[in-house]
């Protein structure tokens, strides 16, 4: 048996789809997590709700990267469906684990083959009959524990946690997951060299999906409304606004914002433009399909500058696409989202931390800008589990922007101009309903208007107006979150990434330099438009590989588009299957470009 | 079409001039503009004060009345079909402003329908106005969903579906206040917006407003004598003769119908609601509406009524103070309660 | 869930498995799977040649199953709540085959409602059946427009909003076909669409299908027993234990009212039309649909049919060949005819 | 008195919206057009139907140059509201010809004054009352035949096409004319150079508006189903097939076609899928806002391989702008329209005669990519009078694409699958309903698909999908219409236009070169994506100047994007304020940043 492989390998659990394994699977996530190794959680499921295939993926590295891999050297097969694509999956010299009711030709000699009793197991416990279908799965968890290494303590400190310390389940639950270790203790030889061992990595941290994250982040933010209609995978976003918005900001039983699931994306996002038009911190949020449906009044929004936030958790298209599969493949149309001119401000949070953070920053800069911001998220992100440093409290305070209050219209003399350029930084001032001075109101339009808001068809007017939206947006250029450099000394090649791809990225590097490929710099940009830091880093390198979970290369376009001059020496990492970016790809991608230089 | 100033000031203080809003740039005769009128009046008597009212419209000529009423007021002209929307949002920034939207039959029953059903079955608290004239005035006289079927126009053709019948969609949907009106007969109208205005919840109000210058039927459409001749078609849109507003002559009393000339001598027949009617039956409702529908006339008067349904704000129980007032110290949580809720996150 | 093969030729001289689709993947116990079956069987039993239909669906669970039955169809699964148009955009293709639609209740009354609408208007000829559950399934469990007001669903908080009835909806826009049943009374379900399949114009037909999954109420969702002890919640979305799909027992026979358990232990009660019921009248359907909501029943039954109404089709008076099969000599008018318009041009 | 200036002098006539003076309007211009001389007529109206004012422009050209320009020689002005700005708005020596019921101020001394006594006029014409108002803007037209030698025969002609041969009302507006023309005779000194003379420039010629084109081109390309949303400036496009097709495509009283007002352009845009799905040649039409709103259904129809035909008459946004102002702002919208990767077609009429060309090509187009086609016109196109070569007849049979009956599907015994790549061009195979060979059925859907259209989510799957739509889009490149390339030896800049900006270029290169400014080569480029001919264009010259009216340089971003190698050449000559661009403009910009070489 060759030598151990500790904490450094991927495991796959297949299960049917509605069969409840994921209590199990969160359950062995935590426990890994409680010992200190550093891991991440990737749930592969289909687009219906019972009965077809699911996988969950456990990535465990020492080292720390989280990025998904394509190879799997421990594989748990409960599913008769998949389970010859499972038992080919498996890395030789892996482990197999099944469920020995499953009778179907096993043919590989490279790998450790383990049966589990599962079902016989499931019917000793002592659990309602109807309950024997979902316990079956902790079967899986004991043998895991056995044969891996896994601390039972951190086992029950996970159950524990995910039962609410509500004994009942904790103990019925543990009492299988012990007598499968049991079981396995006794009945199974371990012949595969795959091991965790306790680690310090975690010590701090916690785990979260984002879209968790960023319905805190918005909460901290203080939103005050959101319109949503339920779509995969955003819909989590909205829904935990529902689970922590009644905790975290009623006071006396009485609310200081409202959640309003609409009867569609134009509906939702109709009422956050009149919710931000009339004061408060509005955001809607939706995946594809939605920002499609919501151009129109974007266009309005950006047109008549009323500040709101739109989340788009993005899923793999055109059109319907695969709902419950990643891709970053909406930035070409949000960017140019809306007919006629339009310049649109998107921030790219680049892990489940910076959910939180743009959460709260989406809206100062919003109500700053006076238009919409859009945040860019996607499934990965936002429904997958990930480690993370805990979510820090903002730093500033909140940004209401420019405002005026009946206090200020009585200083001025009630001599103000909504769509003027007062301060030359292209926002101009704005008064919202309710406010009560006579020279406050002013009557919004989606149409032509001069300063004071009057419908006009003077095209001089209208090009002045136009030209202060392009000054607003290069404002808002020197406001947005500045991307993160990695710039060692000696680089020549520069590595543009975003969003959810950027670990797979950080960890090609790694793997670039080992296989003696050039020394790289990496910029992973954080927003659009482009700060002064990163149109530098563009300029610095000979060759600028761009890499992005899309077809097209949206960004490299959003980017050549931007910046001509510097155009020619963009080159495309771009490919989109569904699955987030791995390290490997990347590495080959790049590394192949590079001969043919 | 400003009103003329009144020095008599009302209870909030204000004459009626400070009602008054930019002059019209609709047709002359046009049914929207006697409303824009009715609606000043009404506000003006109801000792509003305009900066406690939110206007707001879709996109049509009807939809660009709101300007030519309450300057005082703000207001939003959004999108054609989405101004259910735009004003479900806005109610909640503060919850003491009454909520005003005027809207087309092609804005509301057309493009507009989901938002509208939406809306209604949410009980949204605004007064919901739609000038219905069954025709899109401002893209020049296509069908719109209110068109009788049958009807013929100029490059469309005739008009083969059945027409919705806004009042009993807005029943269907359970609005707590569905009335129907007719721009010429300003007193009625004046009344209905008095009681919507004081309707806690959504208050549909369908008022049939005239185009005089597209709702002709084909062979009518803008026809005149050459010289000492018959009458002739003259091929020219562009040109739209000035016409008075329709305006329903000596009393028009409860119960009692009347029909009314159009400027292109079609004719509608009107049924005001007999002083005895309950408007707390839905039932009935449903029943008279579908009755005048087979019978081919409009029934006026207040329809519908429900005071007891809590409005869409009143689900929400919301904080007293308006939300738009509310700083950073009443919307960003304590700092601890996020360590909270990092332990919370495994 | 595929049918059961049937060596059994009909008319059309097909067996019933040639009638069948692919093996569905709804949950074990979704109504909407006993729909797809009775879809088979009204098909099979009309002699109908898939090849002459089309099928339509948005998206949702619901949507899903038309591919769950007549492989040998062409279909449709479009945009969610946008089956309306597509739907009437093809019925133009070939003028011979007939249009068969499934939609969801948040396809069809909460994304799709102004599309339905207008369909329903233009009495487009097709069958559009509503699996209507109340709830959001394939999004796992949100509200849906045709929610009970107050109903508590997990992470939803409680609906505060008036359902949507569809079948009024249907009525308020001249639909010419109205009907409702239980996906649990096959029986009916099969006769009421072919009744459906049969008539040319609008059919609407709104099916109870309940949601094992998602349609329950918080405090029940999920419980078991843990052990010898009492009902507890078990927090796992992602198990969902088999169940039986909900038939009803025995005889439901005309005008007799019954109580169905749903999954979740809530219930709804069925009210089926009597046998002398006249659906030809419709104020009586606006009267028994709008007193059934007072008495919080659901009526079954043919609610309303009117077979006089041109379809869609009707009013183009198109020729008689399908549009599809027409070519260059028939879709190019000669080279003459276009001097002429050059003429025209000045 | 200074020289002649003889056809060669812009007219405006100022007027109030609604008071019928379209009639007068097109009368002059038919009379000069019948004269042989070059014109072009652009009517500046309001976004409402009665009471603002509406200025119409005459061009007259004798080098053929149809582009507005700013400078207008003779001016018209009825309307007191405008009197002030039309009075100063005339060029230093030209004439100004106004109502002498409007008693304001005149304090121009460097400009010929004409009154004109209108009302009085209007009272003597024997017309019944109510046509005062309409038959006063007759006087206009005989003062005018009068002052600049209009040949009043001519006029006869204009108002018997007008009126369709009908004697009362030719007679009655030709007397108010003739009398007016009389008055002017005997009253009126004139005193400015202005005159019309008589040529042979437009024999053979026809004038017409791009939506009257469109319409018909779309007719002879065998239209049979369009659904459509009214919206300015597009309306006309649709009920210019209202009009035509009962005349052009009834058999016997029956209809082979189909236009459906469906309920707004969500719809629309469904419905028309829907036909194009079932095998009918079907289109839409709309402007920005619908274009917006029709962003998802464009998905579908690009991932599930529907061919239909978009025509998007632009006016100026974002939002609803300005409706009755023109614009080619929605350019980027399109190119990345809806979610996720989709690469979209786009053709680009460059005139009413392209425009009816466009109309029947594609069709060919749509269906033989089994995609969307989108034609960009604008309202400067579509709703203003051109003067053309008179619509030519299809050169080529109808192109239907790869389509299989039964009698296909029985030769390869049902053996097919609808997206497969047989061809090697990326364009599958498809049946539509109605076919009833057993084998023939398939499902649509916007979600992954193999290549027998069944549902999948295998991420392999889904990327060749993909790939294989890429593919189709280069194939797309070498289908669509070539660029017209105008390339004098010895130029060293090229200038790049498209659509309704193109009159203007090349009017302002003559222009340029008689300022010594440098020799241009001019591409007008008439589809994207780029052709070889585009594409070699682009690589040849120093400098590229993109023309365009819009703010961001629509099409300078998207050859940027599409053609990163030669970005740095490209400089963008974008300009916005709702009118057409006129050739000086152009002309200054490029000189201005000619100098900064
Ligand atoms: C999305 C969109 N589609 C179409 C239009 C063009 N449009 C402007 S007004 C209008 C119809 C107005 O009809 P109605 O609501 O009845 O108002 P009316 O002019 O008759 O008072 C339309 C179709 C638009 N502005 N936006
Ligand atoms: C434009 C758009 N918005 C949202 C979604 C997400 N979505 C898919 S199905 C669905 C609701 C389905 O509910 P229903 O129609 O009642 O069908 P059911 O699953 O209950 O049978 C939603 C919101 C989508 N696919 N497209
Ligand atoms: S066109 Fe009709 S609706 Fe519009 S302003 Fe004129 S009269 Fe009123
Ligand atoms: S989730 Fe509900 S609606 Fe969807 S398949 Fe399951 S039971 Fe049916
Ligand atoms: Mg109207
Ligand atoms: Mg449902």
């Amino acid at each position: 048996m060759p030598g151990k492989v500790i904490n450094d390998f991927s495991l796959t659990i297949a299960t049917v789809n509605g069969s409840g394994s994921q209590t199990a699977n969160v359950t062995l996530l935590r426990a890994l997590f409680k010992m200190g190794i550093p891991i991440s959680g990737k749930n592969l499921f289909p687009s219906n709700i019972q009965g077809l295939p699911t996988w969950y993926t456990i990535r465990l590295s020492k080292d720390g990267h989280l990025a998904r891999r394509d190879e799997v050297e421990v594989v748990v097969s409960l599913n008769p469906a998949s389970f010859a694509r499972d038992l080919a999956s498996v890395q030789p010299g892996g482990a197999f684990y099944y469920a020995d009711d499953i009778k179907l030709p096993i043919d590989r000699q490279d790998i450790s083959l383990y049966p589990m009793p599962v079902k016989a197991q499931a019917r000793q416990a002592d659990v309602s009959p109807s309950l024997r279908d979902y316990i079956a799965n902790m079967v899986y968890v004991g043998v895991l524990a056995q044969m891996l290494g896994i601390d039972m303590d951190k086992v029950k400190q996970a159950l524990t946690f995910h039962f609410k310390g509500k004994q009942d389940p904790i103990n019925s639950n543990f009492k299988v997951i012990e007598s499968a270790r049991q079981w396995a203790e006794q009945n199974l030889v371990k012949s595969d060299p795959y091991y965790v061992s306790p680690m310090d990595k975690t010590r701090g941290l916690i785990m979260a999906d984002g879209n968790t994250a960023a319905a805190l982040g918005s909460i901290y933010g203080g939103v005050q409304f959101a319109a949503w209609y339920p779509i995969t995978p955003a819909s989590s976003l909205a829904e935990s606004l529902n689970i922590f918005l009644p905790t975290l900001r009623k006071k006396d039983g009485k609310a200081n914002y409202a959640v309003l699931q609409a009867e569609d994306e134009l509906a939702a996002i109709g009422m956050t433009v009149g919710a931000g038009w009339s004061g408060l911190r509005a955001m809607t949020s939706t995946s594809g399909p939605g920002i499609s449906l919501m151009a129109e009044y974007a266009g309005l929004a950006y047109y008549s500058e009323v500040p709101l936030v739109i989340w788009d958790v993005q899923r793999i298209g055109p059109s319907t696409g695969l709902p419950t599969r990643t891709a970053q493949g909406d930035l070409t149309e949000i960017n140019y989202l809306s007919h006629g001119d339009t310049q649109q401000v998107i921030l790219l949070p680049g892990s489940v931390y910076e959910c939180f953070e743009f959460g709260w920053k989406a809206f100062d800069l919003a109500e700053r800008l006076q238009m919409p911001v859009f945040v860019l998220s996607d499934l990965d992100l936002g429904m997958n589990q990930w480690m993370t440093e805990p979510f820090a409290y903002p730093q500033t305070p909140m940004d209401r922007g420019k405002i005026l209050w009946e206090t200020d219209l009585e200083k001025s003399a009630g001599v103000w101009a909504r769509y003027k350029d007062v301060d030359g930084d292209g926002i101009p001032y704005r008064t919202v309903p309710g406010n009560l001075h006579p020279a406050s109101a002013w009557f919004g339009r989606g149409t032509g208007h001069d300063e004071n808001a009057r419908y006009t068809e003077d095209h001089a007017t209208w090009e002045a107006m136009m030209a202060r939206l392009v000054k607003k947006y290069e404002t808002a250029r020197h406001l947005v979150p500045a991307p993160i450099l990695d710039e060692p000394a000696g680089a020549e090649v520069g590595i543009i990434s975003y969003g959810s791809s950027a670990p797979a990225v950080e960890e090609a590097r790694v793997l670039l330099e080992q296989a003696g490929g050039p020394k790289t710099a990496s910029m992973r940009l954080r927003a659009l438009p482009c700060t002064d830091q990163a149109r530098e880093f563009i300029r610095k390198y000979s060759r600028l590989y761009i890499v992005e979970a899309n077809r097209d290369g949206q960004l490299k376009q959003i980017l050549a588009a931007a910046m001509p001059a510097e155009a020619p020496r963009f080159r495309s990492a771009a490919h989109s299957d569904g699955l987030p970016l791995t390290a490997r790809w990347i590495m080959d991608a790049i590394s192949s470009m590079e001969k043919i230089t | 079409m400003t009103t003329p100033a009144s020095s008599q000031l009302n209870k909030a203080g204000l004459a009626r001039t400070d009602y008054k809003g930019l002059p019209s740039t609709l047709c002359a005769g046009c049914g929207h503009n006697s409303i824009a009128n009715q609606i000043i009046a009404a506000c003006y008597e109801l000792d509003i004060v305009p900066e406690k009212i939110m206007k707001f419209s879709g996109i049509g000529c009807s939809s660009k009345s709101p300007t030519y009423f309450l300057n005082r007021s703000f207001g939003f002209n959004s999108l054609h079909g989405r101004m259910s929307s735009i004003a479900t949002g806005a109610i909640f920034g503060d919850s003491r402003l009454r909520a005003l939207g005027v809207s087309g039959d092609g804005d509301t029953a057309s493009i507009g329908m989901g938002g509208f059903k939406h809306m209604v079955r949410r009980n949204v608290p605004i007064t919901y106005i739609v000038e219905n004239n069954g025709v899109y005035g401002l893209t020049k006289g296509q069908f719109s969903a209110t068109a009788e079927v049958g009807l013929v126009l100029k490059h469309q053709g005739s008009n083969p579906y059945m027409p919705v019948d806004i009042c009993m969609e807005a029943l269907a949907s359970k609005a707590t206040f569905v009335a129907r009106s007719f721009a010429g007969d300003s007193k009625q109208v004046k009344e209905l917006l008095k009681a919507a205005l004081s309707h806690r919840g959504v208050a549909v109000l369908d008022i049939i407003s005239p185009c005089v210058t597209f709702n002709n039927q084909e062979n009518a459409i803008h026809s005149y004598t050459w010289g000492k001749d018959h009458e002739a078609p003259l091929h020219e849109i562009s040109f739209i003769p000035a016409l008075d507003e329709i305006e329903i002559q000596g009393e028009f009393d409860a119960g009692s119908v009347r029909e009314v000339n159009l400027h292109d001598g079609s004719s509608i027949v009107l049924k005001k609601l007999d002083k005895d009617y309950d408007p707390t039956d839905r039932s009935k409702a449903f029943q008279i509406l579908e009755q005048a529908e087979r019978e081919n006339l409009l029934i006026t008067g207040l329809i519908y009524i429900d005071t007891s349904r809590p409005t869409l704000l009143d689900t929400f129980n919301l904080v007293d103070a308006p939300l738009n007032r509310l700083v950073e110290t009443d919307l960003r949580p304590a700092a601890e309660t996020l360590e909270k809720i990092n332990a919370l996150m495994f």
